[in-house]
């Protein structure tokens, strides 16, 4: 019972449940050939992608804030890092292609800190604003990478496999590794949990929250940013709805992970799973053959459900949300 | 003062916040035309013992009878209806509302017009227009003013003036000093009394118990969620009791190494 | 192919023809598109293209073009209503509901705004339909039969496999247009026993991806894939070729369909990864109903009948003329631009 | 001087940003669109799109006085709309627009039970339904419209179910019913906020509910009647919208939660709850819909109608917060 209670005090132990009962539901009404490679390696790879939005989303959820713009940032930076190839090349692209997402987050953030705004309208405004940008810049359709570039190493770095394993798998779990150790090991880390836990404490504890919730905007957006650039680098061909509605999944996800919204908890692994359990959740009904439509009444009731037990499973464990 | 028919009775009473024990049975009477001090430190349980009384807080164990009847259900509207005001310390006012909507928050005074009840700013206006005079706020404050606009004090005394418009049975004070003048401090304490004198339990929350001393028929002294003495405040002194305070404090220091 | 040039050249010596009768007029024209084919869909870049060589050709006349970016009835009504509300010399809208339509339209021809329909008819008979001018346009229902009939004659030749398993994957899954196209692909894959699948995939390329490849894992029957949308073919392809389908044209393994005469499709084709797209006449859809308002206007003329500008199939065949035409109207950089394999 | 005066009277009144830029809004398009904003026939368009979009906002703008969100409103809204051209066909208009509207409080009902129960925020649980309901309208449909002949909406219940246009004189093409809904709404709701004890206690919840349950407020019970009244407004926009239309598909209300909540924050409506107005929120529905509309008559390029919608959302926001930042100060 202790011991239940301790691990149920780290938000991604709902996630982990989750997973645990979906697998299982799986393996024993497997109409559709769940535990094949292909249909593991296919759910994997797409995860890694939408974990890496996830991820960033998780970060802003626990400075108490939240990022809509997420799927057109994704968008945006994935277009930019395409469109710059052709004059920068591929290690330029990638830059320029990072420093807008960053300007993205940095925009936001300021226009959340400095102007006071909430960071739903802010980030309605940059849902809007980027994906507009994508459609003026590209004009309805997106050009695509030339030969070369495709087989550039930075390119395969991205987009490529290594030992049979998507690159985009690999960069999630890194990404996973040094964002869990900077939550959990730096300064940072601890001022951002500190702000999103007790904004008010933290200021008074010398926290500078403005510079804190800035980053952490720039953050998202930059992984979000790079989850567009991971896809592209691996499946160049693209259109201008690139990224459309991704946010809903990534919040989705962050929140199946055991973010609380409440600010000041959140999981990391959580946020991975917790798009790995949209995705599988895609793959199965789809398997069962019920029409698509279905899938996003379905993401709506895993996501009320999650929230509700998260929430419980916080308030049994002890914490006051 | 006291009669054998206790208004207010608790019996081992517990609370638990998740994994925390708020309250550990405790037990407690109250009696009318009573004025009682609650008495410990900070996070000692006092302001959750009597968040239980007013219906905020459900015991998770226990009993309270109120004039004799177990109750079942735990709300404030509950409370408030069966003549338990509550000034509570940090809560009680909505800072975007007017003093008047403040006033009658919960109970507002109704105008019929064409069979459908409009609140009846009349009645409120000139309500909590007397009780703000009579508190001394700044005289350009206006019951149309929003709380918001208050110092501390002043929505202190807001908040006094209404659980003394609409006294009833109980008055529940959590330090209701804190932030007031010394003159205001003694009207304060003076209400106090008289509410008692008019034969109303009045149960006051503080850390001073010089100052509680002097008001109190009894005091009961609360530690870490346990009552640790309830005793007339005939029977000890204040020095007496402040050493209660003080053991108290160390014998839970000494349980907790 | 005959069909196309006999259509595109009607209309190149309708323009000659009255082209000295249009400056003769001094009065100047405003004609609004009110499109549903948004920033999201590259087909914008055909009506746009043809409406700049409209005004270039017509110097008296300015056009608008109009749309929604994502569509929904609801959208594109008040976009409608705004642009009757400019007043305007005429007004070139597709019918894509035509109970919602009837009201604005209505009140927009009793105001003497002249209406051409383009793209989608309204599809009741002439006399109970809405009074417009005439109808530009292909048909969405024939684009998907068209398309299946092809494919089933390339089958009895031995070109590619016999269907098994037809998904038709949709984009979105509110518009009636992809829907009619998809009912028309099925309509022609009847009789042939194959299971007919509809998909919703959505726009995000990622997210499309991994619903098909998804769909695909869970129906291994499934061989012909038929994407509503031209940019949409390159992701079925790939998805396919990354699972070992097979999917270039040949007599195995998946076979890809697509629409429209894009850079995308074409090319898609040339490359022998398409079987085959369809023309709707884009370039025409945007052209000719700015035609005719304007000899509506300037002349009283009203046509007869509508004017039916596709389907036209776009195969391996004619796929290198349909290159040079099409690289013709958008130029080759933009050409490139929109060749996304 | 002028100052010292204005101060107070921003305070008190929260939409008077809204105001403010409304005017200079439509100053401006009328200076800059040759006519072609600023005429009759527009003008009246503009106040029947305001008409379905608005009556949402008034429901968003409650749930969001008592501090909470409801952003599932535009799946509502396509739900009732689908609802009622189902059954007007069939059963019988009002009935069916009253089943619709039921509908709709139903879905309010469901978040605000949620919600209240669990404690869990609801900008996640209207999410949810946001989805869930989004869903279900385009698995009804299947893709295909619901409609009603246009020569069949003739009658009287469908003409005052948002079917035509009143007061139509000289060029004014006057105001779908629509419009009358909105105000009827409107005045309602102001009364009950203003001058009646549920408004007290909405404001009270949402000024701090702790408080408020302190004095005896049954705090769940206030925030679900928000939720009921909400989901029911967007019911009826839905059912007008549909009655307006004669038609809708499974993307009816697609993204108008996203304009209600902008229109709400624009109207001086705090997120945090207990400071609305709804006449401010109803003022930045009209001047959303004022905006898009003069995108559209000037033609400018679609692709540009979501650069400038977001840029203008976030800015307005700014400029608002910014005067009463300057009206809060001593």
């Amino acid at each position: 019972m202790t011991s239940t209670r301790q691990l149920a005090k780290s938000a991604g132990f709902g996630s982990v449940v989750g997973v645990a009962l979906m697998l299982t539901a799986f393996t024993l009404i497997d109409f559709s050939g769940w535990w094949t490679a292909r249909t593991i390696s296919n759910v994997v790879h797409f995860s890694s992608i939408l974990a890496l939005i996830a991820m960033g989303q998780a970060l802003v959820i626990i400075s108490k804030e939240i990022d809509l713009s997420v799927g057109s940032v994704y968008g945006l930076t994935g277009i930019a890092f395409i469109t710059f190839e052709h004059s920068l090349g591929v290690p330029g692209a990638v830059i320029a292609a990072l420093a807008i997402a960053a300007v993205c987050g940095l925009l936001q953030g300021l226009a959340v800190v400095r102007g006071g705004l909430p960071s739903m309208i802010v980030t309605l405004g940059g849902l809007f604003t980027f994906r507009g940008i994508i459609y003026v810049w590209t004009g309805g359709s997106v050009r695509n990478f030339s030969e070369a570039a495709r087989e550039n190493w930075l390119t395969k770095l991205f987009g490529g496999e290594v030992f049979g394993i998507e690159a985009a798998v690999l960069w999630m779990l890194l990404m996973l590794a040094i964002l869990s150790v900077v939550l959990k090991f730096t300064r940072f880390g601890n001022h951002l949990l500190a702000t999103g836990g007790a904004s008010d404490s933290a200021e008074s504890r010398g926290v500078r929250i403005d510079r804190v919730k800035i980053i952490t905007f720039v953050m998202c957006s930059v992984m979000a940013g790079f989850a567009g650039i991971v896809t592209l680098a691996d499946q160049p061909q693209t259109h201008v709805t690139i990224g459309d509605l991704l946010e809903l999944e990534a919040i989705s996800a962050a929140v199946i992970g055991g973010c609380l919204l409440s600010g000041g908890r959140g999981s990391l692994i959580g946020a991975v799973l917790g798009a790995f359990i949209v995705t599988s959740f895609r793959y199965e009904l789809i398997a069962l053959g019920a029409p698509s439509s279905w899938f996003i009444t379905f993401v709506g009731v895993v996501l009320i459900v999650a929230i509700i037990f998260n929430q419980k499973l916080a308030r049994w464990a002890g914490h006051n949300v | 003062m006291s009669d054998a028919h206790p208004l207010i009775q608790v019996k081992n009473l517990d609370l638990y916040f998740g994994s925390f024990h708020a309250l550990k049975d405790v037990s407690v009477d109250f009696h009318a035309g009573e004025l009682v001090g609650l008495v410990g430190d900070n996070g000692a349980g006092k302001t959750t013992l009597i968040r239980v009384l007013c219906g905020i807080h459900k015991p998770s164990k226990g009993e309270v009878y109120f004039d004799g009847e177990l109750v079942t259900e735990f709300h404030p509207k509950l409370a408030i209806d069966q003549g338990i005001e509550t000034i509570q310390q940090s809560v009680g006012l909505c800072d975007n509302l007017s003093i008047a909507r403040n006033f009658y928050l919960g109970r507002e005074p109704m105008k019929k017009i064409v069979g459908i009840p409009f609140l009846d700013f009349k009645q409120m206006r000139s309500m909590s227009t007397k009780v703000i005079r009579a508190f001394g706020l700044r005289d350009n404050v206006s019951a149309d003013d929003e709380v918001e606009r208050l110092s501390g004090g002043e929505r202190q005394s807001v908040k006094i003036g209404r659980a003394v418009e609409f006294k009833n049975r109980v008055v529940i004070m959590d330090e209701p000093t804190n932030h007031l003048s010394v003159r205001e401090r003694e009207h304060v304490n003076e209400l106090a009394v008289q509410l008692k004198e008019q034969g109303l339990l009045v149960i006051y929350i503080t850390h001073d118990i010089f100052q509680v001393h002097k008001l109190a028929d009894r005091v009961v002294i609360m530690e870490n969620g346990e009552k640790i003495e309830d005793a007339s405040t005939d029977s000890m002194t204040a020095e007496q009791l402040e050493e209660v305070i003080r053991q108290g404090g160390r014998l839970v220091e000494k349980m907790g190494s | 192919m005959n069909y196309v040039t006999k259509l595109a050249a009607t209309a190149l010596l309708a323009t000659t023809a009255l082209s000295g009768a249009a400056h003769a007029q001094d009065e100047t024209f405003r004609f609004v598109m009110v499109s549903h084919i948004g920033s999201n869909d590259a087909n914008m870049g055909w009506l746009t293209e043809s409406l700049a060589a409209f005004e270039e050709k017509y110097p008296d006349v300015t056009t608008e073009y109009v749309s929604t970016n994502n569509y929904s009835v609801q959208e594109h009504v008040r976009l409608l209503e705004q642009a009757i509300a400019t007043k305007p010399d005429g007004i070139a809208v597709p019918i894509v509901d035509a109970d919602a339509f009837e009201g604005p339209l209505r009140k927009a021809i009793e105001m003497g705004i002249p209406v051409v329909a383009f793209n989608i008819p309204d599809a009741r008979p002439v006399g109970e339909r809405i009074p417009y001018l005439t109808y530009v346009g292909g048909d969405e229902y024939l684009t998907g039969l068209h398309l299946g009939e092809y494919a089933l004659e390339q089958v009895a030749a031995g070109n590619i496999p016999q269907p098994t398993g037809v998904v038709c994957a949709s984009h979105d899954a509110a518009h009636q247009g992809l829907k009619a196209r998809c009912a028309g692909m099925k309509a022609a894959m009847e009789g042939t026993g194959a299971a007919f699948e509809e998909l919703f995939i959505g726009a995000e390329p990622a997210t499309a991806r991994n619903t098909l490849q998804s769909y695909l894992q869970a129906n291994p029957e499934t061989n012909y894939i038929f994407t509503v949308a031209g940019w949409s073919s390159p992701w079925a392809w790939g998805v396919a070729n990354d699972m070992g389908l097979s999917p270039d044209v040949d007599n195995e393994g998946v076979t890809v369909l697509t629409v429209d005469e894009a850079p995308v499709s074409i090319e898609g084709i040339r490359a022998g990864h398409l079987l085959a797209a369809n023309s709707q006449g884009f370039w025409l859809q945007g052209y000719a109903p700015m035609e005719w308002l304007y000899w509506n206007k300037t002349l009283g003329y009203e046509p007869q009948s509508d004017i039916l500008t596709g389907p036209v199939i776009i195969n391996a065949e004619n796929a290198e003329k349909w290159a040079d035409l099409v690289r013709g109207v958008f130029g080759d950089e933009e050409y490139d631009n929109q060749n996304t394999w | 001087m002028a100052d010292a005066a204005f101060k107070p009277l921003v305070r008190k009144h929260s939409e008077i940003g809204i105001f403010l830029i409304a005017i200079l809004l439509i100053v401006f398009f009328a200076a800059t669109s040759e006519g072609r904003w600023n005429n009759s026939y527009n003008i009246s368009t503009i106040l029947q799109i305001t008409a379905t979009l608005g009556l949402m906002t008034l429901g968003v703008a409650l749930v969001v006085g008592t501090g909470e969100i409801d952003i599932s409103v535009g799946s509502t809204f396509g739900m009732s709309a689908l609802i009622y051209l189902f059954l007007a066909v069939r059963v019988d208009p009002f009935i069916a627009a009253t089943a619709a509207v039921c509908v709709g409080a139903l879905i309010g009902a469901f978040n605000g039970y949620l919600v209240t129960k669990t404690g869990t925020p609801s900008l996640i649980i209207t999410l949810g339904s946001l989805m869930i309901f989004r869903g279900l309208a385009i698995a009804l449909t299947s893709g295909f419209a619901f409609s009603i002949p246009y020569k069949e909406r003739g009658g009287f219940s469908y003409f005052i179910l948002g079917g035509d246009n009143m007061f139509n004189f000289g060029t004014f093409a006057g105001v779908n019913t629509g419009f009358l809904w909105l105000i009827f709404a409107l005045v309602v709701l102001t009364v009950v906020l203003k001058l009646m004890p549920y408004g007290n206690h909405l404001l009270a919840v949402g000024g701090s509910s702790e408080s408020a349950h302190s004095r005896g407020i049954r705090v769940d019970r206030v925030k679900l009647k928000a939720f009921i009244i909400c989901g029911a407004l967007a019911g009826l926009g839905g059912v007008l919208e549909a009655g307006k239309l004669g038609s809708a598909d499974g993307s009816m209300g697609r993204l108008m939660e996203l304009q209600a909540i902008a229109s709400c924050v624009l109207g001086g409506c705090l997120l945090a709850g207990g400071r609305i107005s709804l006449i401010g929120a109803l003022m930045g529905a009209f001047v959303l819909s004022s905006i898009q509309s003069y995108l559209v008559v000037m033609a400018v390029r679609p692709q540009w109608f979501m650069v400038l919608l977001g840029i203008i959302v976030v800015f307005a926001a700014l400029g608002d917060k910014k005067l009463r930042h300057w009206a809060h100060k001593h």
